[in-house]
């Protein structure tokens, strides 16, 4: 009995020593993870300030409704964002991306309307996309262009060829599939409009986010990437396929844009020649929030999309003040991101400092 | 030197491919008028005028934020705030003239006040990206957002207006004959060309932009050479700024500078400067920027209808980087060999 | 051997660059389970040699055989494709990957959720440990390792394809003689399991240490292919062009200065040290004498030397100065106090690729001068021209963008951008990697000189005979720590000071002096 | 029954139709923020209207960059925090059908500012404040052809293509010139609602046109102003070579107006806030209220009718 009990308890206490071995070897690595997460942890840590900063005052900001609406309504700009983060990995930058969205949905707008088959229609849109990521990445890639010029030009030539085919907003039928993608799905039922709803656009931002992870984490491809940010020269010296990766770099983005244009139009119902004026500069926001490196070779895509929620919860608090000078709320945006920028920097510099 | 090594030299350079683009734009204006380069003295005015006047002047403002964004790219940077920063420009001085009386000396403080408005927002860039160690692209970004934001708190979202003869005559003065404007501008122009080029500046430019460790090593303050060159970027924002709001004399707080900074980054590249930074070419960056005034112009002249604009410019801008392009220039000097990897070094 | 049928065989290559004609009508062939050794000064063209044969340039002419098929690889991915796996002289490695990416990128193990992270990091540590490398982490950064281990790992990576060619060139130029040898090992065993190894290096005696046979070029030219058993001078003979009279000044010089001793100290450094590089040191500099750093790899020399400069912060320590208490915070202060660093990271923070030679060359006096006083033209060219024909950087032509100059070259450009600021204080951190024979001697000749014109020289380098033959004192680093320091004599040799690292540990104190 | 009066519950009472704040009812305006001078009028007046001391907690959300998404989130935003009235100033006409519904299924009235929706769907919204695009485009269409009996020629200088005020004033002037062959168009371009690339434009077109144009419908003020400076500069007379007629009616227009640089000036009256909080307030009293208010715009033809109306300019 007694060494029945001894040895119960060593093995006890021999269980307890492996998992606080275990524990203490987790926290070891989370301590000492790459110092490159540092600043994506950051944007994490400071999205969920900003949560808790504004339910305190204002209210209203832990609720279904609000946090439903922040992942509908900041669906397409995940998913650019996710894109760009591929593009700038790389080092390199797509300016296209607002402009392929207005000609990919003006476009499938038209053909459904056409009568085209609209799931056909919704293949199209990702293809337009992904025809303008070819054409930059070719520019880019196979003439030298620079990307940052590059697609200044397809930015130029996708909305030259929106307002080409209309300039007036083309509307999509009510009944047409396409709207499927933003039927609200309820979750949690709550009173009034409190609800937890989810539509299949934000179930694509998410899909494509965890897409967007695998790919760039688990796959030879998602290396290359990160490889050709560090330094091009060495990529292709080591012998990885840097220009057929920068090709699908630009096509990734330029492929999820048109993925974005399809959840927006499916949203709104409309495509215009004006939409997306900008949304480059906000997806590039949402990246660089979420802690990757412009000059390429170090961030997350995770990073990204809470980069941009960072910017949909930023307007919301905007709105829930309701009391700010519209001429101040130019001044306020900046500010509220470059105290994010400089809190990032402050962290990741006290981490290497050490 | 002799008229063969001239043209040699010149045809190495990158940015001749910019001139050619403007003599193909001027040729093609030409065909639908050919009194197009016509330079005469408007009998009314007496002044010189014509379509070539009219590109320099409205070249001007270009000129003068490629030549900040030259140097500023040139270092590796971007400076995205340009635009803004002619709003603010342009509001700090219409607010002071709106409420000033039409005096010479109202629109001397209202040049310097602008001027130095300009400078501090090129100074804060400077020290966020040298000092706290921001992204370039992000600290100007966030500048940009905030500068058209400051230019409407100045002017409380009002579009001002102003009277000021003095003011007004920067942009629509004439000096025997010819805009005062462009003689400013290439004034400013060959000022900054010879600080940068006459001293070591440049070449400790082009040094951080090409290898920043190095050049610390190398005993090269990256600091204050960043600090230097986003407050030019500034001051010359600001130039840019007084100069488009005296030619109107409304500042246009939304559109005053909007978009700008496209403008000028595009002159600068087709101007043969890399976006990754280094040897920069101011003369590179004056030719785009007189490019892209005379592609605007041309849009206008041939009436090509507004929604087809865009799609107009970015053919002239794929054009353009094509005949650029080392690939295209080898298919048609075909002795040249092509390195099959680019002699493009990985930037540190 | 010659039997075989090669399986690299290139006929008749030509490369011209803008100017240059890197290769001209070039012959090599390399046969199965032999060691290849290509020879030739800085600039002869080896390196062109090896883009050539995996695609990185495009020849101008002549052809390429592998295995008996004729090929046009078009970057190292097609030559690894057939087999041909390259290190390259600068190292070309992702700092913003990891160890183990690095070892393995583009061969990760894919399970069934795409990488298998556990797995590619197994096989990297394997590959690692191969090469005497098991101690590392391969989820660490690599950037956290220094220059030579980075060498080590490209090699590691190199071998991960299982090439049936390795091409490495100059693999050896920052490793110390232990891992050297341990590399050789490895290499003979690839060469007995049949693999063709083409070497470059500028240290005959690893060349004859290894090689079967040998490739000699010239100005870019085929000079011959020879059995390894050529001798020496013959050897130089032909890769210099002239008879071997130029060459007898290296024994000559060699422990020549230990002969007096200096007291004049210049500098004169008490517990410098920074945490997590360096501990600890004293070192103290004197006019006219040339203070050697020796150790192994990671020993911290380079560490010990980025304080002096300034280039970190030191944490503890006080710094004398010509009697003066200084704090030396920034390269800028350090090259006020006329002291000069030439750093053994020539790609990353020596050249400033996109610039001419001469600009490379001047700008350290002109950041001097501040930017205000612009160096006149005609100053430009006469020190151009000068430190071009001390060091003899080829091709002379200060016009060329730095980043096209061969490796060596590049080396002797910013060795002379050091010398044309007239320091004081010279700390060279491995100012002969990857220079040639040649070169070498006449670095090392310079070195002694300036010493005799009064300059104090912190001598770094990871071939002990060379510290050993020009440094009058030397200080013995190991695990980031001073261990010795030991005055030169007739009785020290390389052997003495790999001793005293053996040693120490076991015997706690070393005699000081 | 814990008190908290800081107005944080707003979202358990969204629905009730209850004053959330105390006694202040809280309205969402939805708006589009620094424009230009006419939606400043606008804005200002609605924000001086809808003061505490009328009774009302006045939420102003304008858009980032005029972009349509910005508004949708803001409106989003407005219904989840349990509003009691959204104003609805949209910068897009279409693709708002699912926010009112949502809107509508939160029992949260809303009320269109200036802009309708499309296709305008009345059930969608209770009321639309707004002076009519299209009639006041018309109006100065019909200016020009009792001025020109005999046509001439005319060059339109519009916002960026793709505006729905650009469509609209573009479609009211039509609706009138197509009737009027006598009447030649020399071209259109945008200069995005800016004076100087206004003058930029018009100096090309007149030197494009040997300064052969009798009429410049310029689609707002700004840009009219920009077209007189250009024919300035070219040495005509605007007002006597050149006629040039704009929209809006801000202060610096009737200005030029009343010194004959301008020759016409159709009002887009911007001052309807009081006519908003009456709606509102029948609104919030459960009344009905017209689907469609039309604001009244004035237009103003010659230098006199300026003078008179510059003293009381408000905007
Ligand atoms: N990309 C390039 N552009 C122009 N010239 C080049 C380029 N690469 C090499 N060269 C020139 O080709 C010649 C041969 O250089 P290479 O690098 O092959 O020499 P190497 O034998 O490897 O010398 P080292 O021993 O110094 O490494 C040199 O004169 C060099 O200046
Ligand atoms: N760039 C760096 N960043 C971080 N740590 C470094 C870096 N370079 C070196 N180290 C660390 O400092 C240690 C000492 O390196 P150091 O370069 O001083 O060695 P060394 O004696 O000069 O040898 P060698 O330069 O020949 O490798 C290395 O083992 C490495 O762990
Ligand atoms: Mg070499
Ligand atoms: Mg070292």
């Amino acid at each position: 009995m007694r060494s029945d009990h001894t040895a119960a308890v060593a093995e006890t206490v021999e269980h307890q020593d492996a998992q606080r071995r275990r524990w203490g070897a987790l926290r070891a690595r989370l301590l000492q993870v790459n110092p490159s997460a540092m600043p994506t942890a950051a944007a994490i840590v400071l999205f969920v300030a900003m949560l808790v900063f504004g339910e305190v005052s204002y209210g209203g900001i832990f609720q279904s409704n609000t946090l439903s609406n922040l992942l509908i309504n900041n669906a397409h700009l995940i998913i650019i964002a996710v894109g760009m983060t591929f593009v700038i990995l790389t080092g390199g930058i797509d300016l296209s991306v607002g402009a392929v969205i207005a000609f990919s949905s003006v476009a499938g707008v038209m053909l459904a309307n056409a009568g085209w088959n609209p799931w056909l229609v919704m293949v199209v849109m990702v293809a337009i996309g992904l025809l303008f990521g070819l054409v930059a990445g070719t520019l880019i890639e196979f003439f030298n262009v620079q990307p940052f010029i590059a697609t200044l030009a397809t930015m130029f030539l996708g909305r030259g060829l929106a307002s080409m085919l209309s300039t007036t907003p083309e509307r999509l039928a009510d009944d047409s599939p396409i709207r499927l993608l933003s039927r609200r799905i309820t979750l949690v039922d709550g009173p009034g409009v409190n609800d937890l709803e989810l539509t299949a656009g934000g179930i694509i931002a998410v899909v494509v986010l965890l897409g967007g992870f695998f790919v760039l984490h688990r796959t030879r491809r998602g290396r290359t990437t990160y490889a050709i940010g560090g330094s091009e020269n060495a990529a292709s010296l080591m012998g990885l396929p840097v220009r057929s990766t920068k090709l699908m770099v630009y096509m990734v983005s330029g492929g999820l844009a048109g993925v974005a244009a399809v959840v927006y139009t499916s949203r709104l119902g409309i495509a215009q020649n004006i939409t997306g004026t900008g949304w480059e500069l906000d997806a590039i926001a949402a990246v660089v929030i979420g802690g990757t490196l412009l000059t390429g070779g170090a961030g997350y895509v995770l990073g990204s999309a809470v980069g941009a929620l960072v910017l949909g919860l930023m307007n919301v608090l905007i709105v829930r003040d309701g009391g700010i000078n519209p001429e101040m709320t130019t001044v306020i945006t900046g500010a509220i991101l470059l105290v994010f920028v400089l809190l990032q920097r402050g962290v990741t510099m006290r981490r290497s400092d050490l | 030197m002799n008229v063969r090594d001239l043209a040699r030299r010149a045809l190495a350079a990158r940015y001749i491919w910019a001139v050619v683009a403007i003599l193909i734009l001027l040729a093609v204006n030409l065909v639908r008028d050919p009194g197009y380069l016509a330079v005469a003295v408007n009998p009314v005015t007496e002044n010189l005028s014509g379509n070539l006047l009219d590109i320099l002047r409205n070249a001007a403002p270009i000129l003068m934020i490629a030549v900040g964004m030259c140097l500023v790219i040139s270092t590796s940077g971007i400076d995205l705030s340009v635009g803004s920063v002619m709003a603010v420009s342009g509001a700090v001085s219409m607010e002071l003239l709106s409420s000033a009386d039409g005096a010479p000396s109202a629109a001397f403080t209202a040049i310097l006040l602008a001027l130095l408005v300009s400078t501090v927002i090129g100074v804060v860039n400077g020290l966020l990206v040298a000092v706290v160690g921001l992204q370039p692209f992000i600290t100007t970004l966030v500048m940009m957002l905030a500068g058209r934001g400051i230019a409407k708190v100045i002017t409380s979202g009002q579009n001002t207006t102003a009277r000021n003869e003095t003011f007004r005559w920067i942009a629509n003065g004439h000096v025997l004959g010819f805009p005062v404007v462009i003689l400013l501008a290439l004034a400013v122009v060959l000022v900054v060309g010879l600080v940068v080029r006459r001293t070591a500046l440049g070449l400790m430019i082009e040094s951080i932009g090409i290898n920043a460790r190095a050049s610390r090593m190398v005993g090269i303050k990256p600091r204050g050479l960043l600090i230097t060159v986003y407050s030019v970027s500034g001051l010359l924002a600001g130039i840019a700024g007084l100069f488009t709001v005296s030619t109107v004399m409304t500042v246009d707080v939304s559109q005053t500078g909007s978009a700008m900074e496209m403008d000028a980054i595009l002159a600068v590249v087709i101007g043969g400067t890399a976006l990754a930074g280094g040897k920069f070419s101011l003369t590179g960056a004056v030719a785009g920027a007189f490019l892209i005034a005379t592609l605007n112009k041309t849009v206008v002249f041939l009436g090509v209808p507004s929604s087809a604009t865009p799609a107009f410019k970015a053919v002239v801008i794929i054009v353009i980087c094509l005949i650029q392009s080392e690939r295209v220039r080898g298919y048609v000097s075909s002795r040249r060999r092509v390195p099959a990897t680019r002699a493009k070094e990985g930037v540190a | 051997m010659s039997e075989r049928a090669p399986i690299v065989e290139m006929r008749d290559i030509s490369i011209e660059f803008p100017g240059v004609k890197a290769l001209d009508a070039v012959d090599f062939r390399l046969f199965p389970g032999e060691i290849h050794s290509l020879m030739g000064e800085n600039g002869a063209g080896k390196s062109t040699l090896i883009k050539a044969l995996t695609g990185v340039y495009r020849i101008d002419s002549g052809s390429i055989t592998v295995a008996g098929e004729p090929q046009h690889f078009s970057g190292t991915s097609d030559a690894e494709k057939a087999g041909i796996a390259t290190v390259y002289q600068e190292i070309n490695l992702c700092t913003n990957l990891t160890i183990g990416e690095n070892v393995m990128l583009g061969h990760e193990v894919r399970g069934r959720f795409g990488v298998n992270w556990k797995a590619t990091n197994k096989v990297a540590l394997e590959q690692l440990a191969r090469l005497g490398l098991e101690g590392l982490d391969p989820t660490k950064p690599l950037a956290s390792l220094s220059l030579a281990v980075q060498q080590l790992i490209a090699i590691a990576r190199a071998m991960v394809i299982e090439p049936r060619v390795l091409v490495l060139d100059e693999p050896t130029s920052s490793l110390d003689a232990k891992e050297v040898e341990s590399l050789f090992v490895i290499l003979r065993r690839l060469r007995d399991e049949g693999v063709a190894i083409l070497f470059v290096s500028h240290f005959l005696e690893q060349v004859y240490a290894i090689s079967d046979r040998l490739t000699v070029l010239r100005n870019g030219q085929f000079e011959g292919e020879y059995p390894a058993d050529l001798p020496r001078s013959v050897l130089i003979s032909k890769m210099i062009g002239k008879e071997l009279e130029a060459f007898r000044s290296i024994d000559m010089t060699a422990q020549a200065s230990s002969a007096q001793r200096h007291e004049a100290t210049i500098l004169d450094a008490e517990g410098l040290g920074r945490k997590g590089s360096i501990m600890p040191t004293d070192i103290s500099l004197q006019r006219g004498a040339v203070v050697g750093l020796a150790g192994l790899l990671g020993s911290g020399r380079t560490e010990l030397a980025r304080l002096l400069y300034g280039a970190d912060k030191a944490d503890t320590g006080t710094i004398t100065l010509r009697g003066k208490r200084t704090t030396l915070g920034s390269p800028v202060a350090a090259l006020d106090q006329r002291i000069a660093f030439s750093t053994e990271n020539r790609r990353d923070e020596g050249i400033i690729g996109d610039l001419t030679v001469r600009e490379n060359l001047v700008l350290a006096v002109q950041a001097k001068r501040g930017w205000m006083r612009p160096l006149p033209r005609k100053e430009q060219d006469r020190i151009v021209a000068k430190y071009i024909e001390e060091l003899g950087v080829r091709p002379a032509d200060p016009e060329r963008l730095i980043k096209n100059l061969s490796g060596g070259n590049q080396q002797k450009v910013l060795l002379g951008r050091w010398l044309a600021t007239e320091p004081e204080i010279l700390i060279l951190d491995e100012p002969t990697r990857g220079i040639d024979i040649g070169a070498k001697a006449d670095i090392q000749e310079t070195v002694l000189k300036l010493a005799d014109e009064g300059v104090a020289v912190l001598f770094i380098s990871s071939e002990l005979d060379e510290v050993v033959r020009i440094c009058e004192r030397i200080l013995v680093l190991k695990d980031r720590e001073k261990i010795a320091e030991i005055e030169n004599g007739p009785d020290v040799t390389s052997q003495t000071i790999v001793g005293i690292i053996a040693d120490h540990g076991a015997v706690v104190e070393e005699v000081a002096s | 029954a814990c008190g908290n009066g800081d107005g944080s519950d707003g979202s358990t009472d969204a629905g009730d139709g209850g004053t959330a704040d105390g006694d202040l009812v809280t309205v969402g305006f939805v708006a589009v923020g620094p424009e230009g001078a006419w939606r400043q009028a606008n804005e200002q007046n609605i924000q001086d209207t809808f003061t505490e001391e009328a009774g009302y907690e006045l939420k102003f959300a304008p858009a980032a960059n005029l972009d349509q998404a910005s508004q949708i989130s803001a409106f989003t935003s407005f219904v989840d925090e349990g509003v009691d009235v959204i104003l609805l100033s949209a910068t897009e006409g279409s693709g708002w059908e699912d926010s009112l519904r949502r809107a509508q299924e939160a029992e949260i009235p809303v009320i269109l500012i200036d802009r309708g929706i499309e296709p305008d769907d009345t059930s969608l919204y209770v009321s639309r404040i707004a002076p009519d695009n299209m009639e006041v485009s018309s109006a100065v269409a019909e200016w020009a052809v009792s001025e020109f009996p005999d046509g001439g020629r005319y060059f339109v200088l519009e916002g960026p293509a793709g505006v729905s005020v650009v469509n609209e004033r573009n479609e009211g002037w039509d609706a009138v010139m197509d009737d009027q062959p006598q009447f030649e168009r020399v071209g259109a371009q945008t200069a995005n609602w800016s004076t100087e690339e206004a003058r930029s434009v018009f100096e090309t077109v007149l030197s494009s046109e040997g300064n052969d144009i009798d009429i410049v419908f310029a689609q707002n003020d700004e840009m009219g102003l920009g077209a007189a400076l250009a024919a300035e500069a070219a040495g005509l007379q605007p007002g006597v070579d050149v006629q040039i007629a704009t929209i809006d009616g801000t202060q610096n227009a009737l200005e030029a107006l009343a010194e004959g640089r301008l020759s016409f000036v159709a009002e887009y009256n911007p001052l309807f806030g009081e006519t908003a909080m009456e709606v509102v307030e029948k609104v919030l009293a459960g009344e009905e209220v017209e689907s469609y208010i039309i604001v009244p715009s004035e237009t103003f033809d010659s230098p006199e009718a300026a003078q008179e109306a510059l003293p009381n300019r408000q905007f």
